[in-house]
């Protein structure tokens, strides 16, 4: 396969050669479904039994493999990495005597439940390969082509499934996380509020009137829900005033604020 | 078309290889009734034998199979010069209550629904500081006649709302076991059914790896744990 | 006349009536023939019934029906609980013109149908177990939507996580009874395959009970009961 092609340059074949194969190595790992994936592929080339398979062989030839990737700088998914740290630890275990002194599942076990799972992930592979082999509605066998539905009696039935439910509610929770942040708190007095209000009323005391005179009805009792109110309703004249509408005038510090319409021009 | 005398002159050239490759009447019939049975539209003799091995009589077949549905619950009827199967006309009446019309759950009536299954049971107001509008009559109505919801007990809270709650009716539809089998948000997010938030900060797009078929990246995963 | 058949307390007062009142059997057969052709979804015996006169026995009239069409070239096939008519798998090459072409699963939404199918019911964490590798959420999203699979009660485990199950529509397609009858069943769980822990000591027979305690309910046992 390498001859040929390569004449051009007579050196370079093994070169080209080399990185061609380095290169089927990256293409392998992307092909790979996972670390288990690639074990299951490695372990066929055992030829044996999944449940009698060299789990110390297997783990060797994934450790070799694994640092051949590395060594081409490939970003190796985590995973992968974790595994082959995992069958160190592993063949450490399979290679030296238990130490009974330690708790939890021998190097036999572990390697006994790898096996396992290798098993079982062929096993579910068959199965699917099974599965899609079947007979197939729609391909070997079919349904009524024209079903009829013809009839007098109309009866309307609102249909909804399961996923329609389930995304209208995702819908709206989205939503919600996203809602910006806002106080929900049913003592504060907001500006907006206090403005309108200021609107509504100024046109009926031409005098000076105090500040206090137009807090909200239920604002002015509780210390707190008044000095909300307090506060919104004299920011609320300021702008008021820098549109022009009021004036305000206060006799001296921490004196009463007073005040008016501004009278007309 | 050959009317009993099916394809005379055809079978005189083509005798001796029909005799031998042409499958049985019976199972000619088969064939015919397979067909006629999975098409969505009235098939000709014609139509039918391009299909059928070379040396078979779809015409004979049909009026074969014509003849053995004779009295049965559906009949062959024939359908300008092509062939269909048709329930019989004094089964009708069988059929109406397979005319139901399906109609599509209004928008608000299925988020109001959701609403009612995730938080029952609920009050009115609750559903409708959740779905930030007011809710209709209609649609509580619907849900109601649907018989999807039900009144629940009243709310020991000021002026006694009522609440609302989903029916045995809905979980049936809905095939569920209970309203706590419904997915919660984590997991309506681990299938998709939710786009996941962005990242803070990040600009990354998780979800493009994500819908690929291999290993998405580890990363990925936190994003699903439920 | 109602033998295992529902209504059982309906019957009681009402038995003078319905023994005069229902149809023959012939008859009911008629109807059910009829109804099963009309459909293209399978239906039930209870929505048979339901359209039947009082007295009538659905169940038994689609088991005459069964052995009536046995080698014909539609059959009646049973989906779950219920009973549709498909036609004959043998004659699936003359249908070549009804082929509708689906969408092809990637291998990923093939293994993960599969062990939904032989594991059901099973988290999304035992399918990322058995796979060893994150499931995408394409991969589920694009099985709800085929309406093949669906979820299953919560399990009984801390976090309560949600279940996957096969639908009536896999079973359809895949021309399945029962999901107890998908190929080699048997065979894996003898074999210990359908565990989520290889078999106590080497090659002994997987013991029901051993691991129950703490592993999740063994898939395929309990989904049946719906």
């Amino acid at each position: 396969m390498a001859q040929g092609d390569e004449s051009w340059e007579d050196g370079a074949t093994e070169t080209v050669a080399e990185r061609r194969a380095a290169e089927a190595l990256i293409v392998d790992v992307d092909g790979f479904e996972g670390p288990l994936d690639l074990l299951l592929t490695l372990s066929r080339t055992q030829k044996v039994d999944l449940r009698r398979v060299s789990v110390l062989q297997l783990a060797e030839q994934y450790l070799a493999f694994v640092e051949r990737a590395r060594s081409l700088r490939i970003e190796l998914a985590a995973d992968y990495l974790v595994m082959a740290a995992w069958l160190a630890f592993l063949k450490s275990r399979l290679l030296l005597p238990p130490d009974p002194e330690e708790d939890g599942p021998s190097g036999e076990e572990l390697a006994a439940h790898l096996a396992f799972q290798l098993e079982r992930l062929q096993a579910m592979r068959d199965a699917a390969a099974r599965l899609m082999g079947r007979d197939r509605m729609g391909r070997d066998f079919f349904a009524r082509g024209a079903p009829e539905a013809e009839g007098v009696s109309r009866r309307v039935s609102y249909s909804a499934t399961l996923l329609d439910l389930m995304q209208a509610y995702a819908r709206l929770r989205t939503r919600d996380e996203f809602r910006p942040y806002a106080f929900d708190r049913p003592d504060v007095y907001p500006m907006e509020q206090a403005l309108e209000r200021l609107r509504g009323l100024i046109g009926h005391g031409p005098d000076w009137t105090r500040l206090s005179a137009y807090l909200p009805e239920g604002w002015t009792d509780a210390p707190g829900r008044r000095r909300s109110a307090t506060a919104s309703t004299f920011a609320a004249t300021l702008e008021l005033a820098r549109l022009g509408q009021v004036e305000i005038r206060q006799g001296e510090t921490f004196a009463p604020i007073q005040i008016r319409r501004k009278p007309e021009a | 078309m050959s009317g009993d005398s099916p394809s005379a002159e055809g079978s005189e050239a083509g005798r001796d290889e029909s005799l031998f490759s042409a499958p049985p009447m019976a199972e000619q019939e088969r064939m015919v009734e397979a067909m006629l049975f999975a098409s969505a539209e009235p098939l000709t003799a014609a139509e039918l034998a391009a299909r059928m091995p070379q040396g078979c009589d779809a015409a004979e077949a049909v009026q074969k199979l014509r003849r053995r549905y004779e009295g049965r619950g559906v009949r062959i009827v024939r359908v300008g010069d092509a062939w269909a199967i048709r329930t019989a006309p004094d089964l009708g009446w069988l059929m109406h209550r397979e005319v139901v019309e399906t109609r599509r759950l209004s928008r608000a009536a299925i988020e109001t629904l959701a609403i009612i299954a995730y938080h029952q049971p609920v009050t009115r107001a609750e559903i409708e500081e959740i779905r930030g509008v007011a809710l209709s009559r209609g649609t509580v109505d619907q849900l109601l006649e649907l018989d999807w919801i039900r009144f629940g007990r009243r709310r020991m809270t000021p002026g006694r709302p009522v609440t609302f709650v989903v029916t045995q009716a809905f979980l049936d539809h809905f095939g569920l076991e209970s309203a706590r089998d419904l997915p919660g948000l984590q997991e309506l997010r681990a299938a998709g059914l939710l786009e996941s938030r962005p990242p803070a900060g990040a600009g990354a797009a998780p979800d493009e790896d994500a819908d690929a078929q291999e290993a998405p990246p580890r990363g990925q995963s936190e994003l699903f744990e439920d």
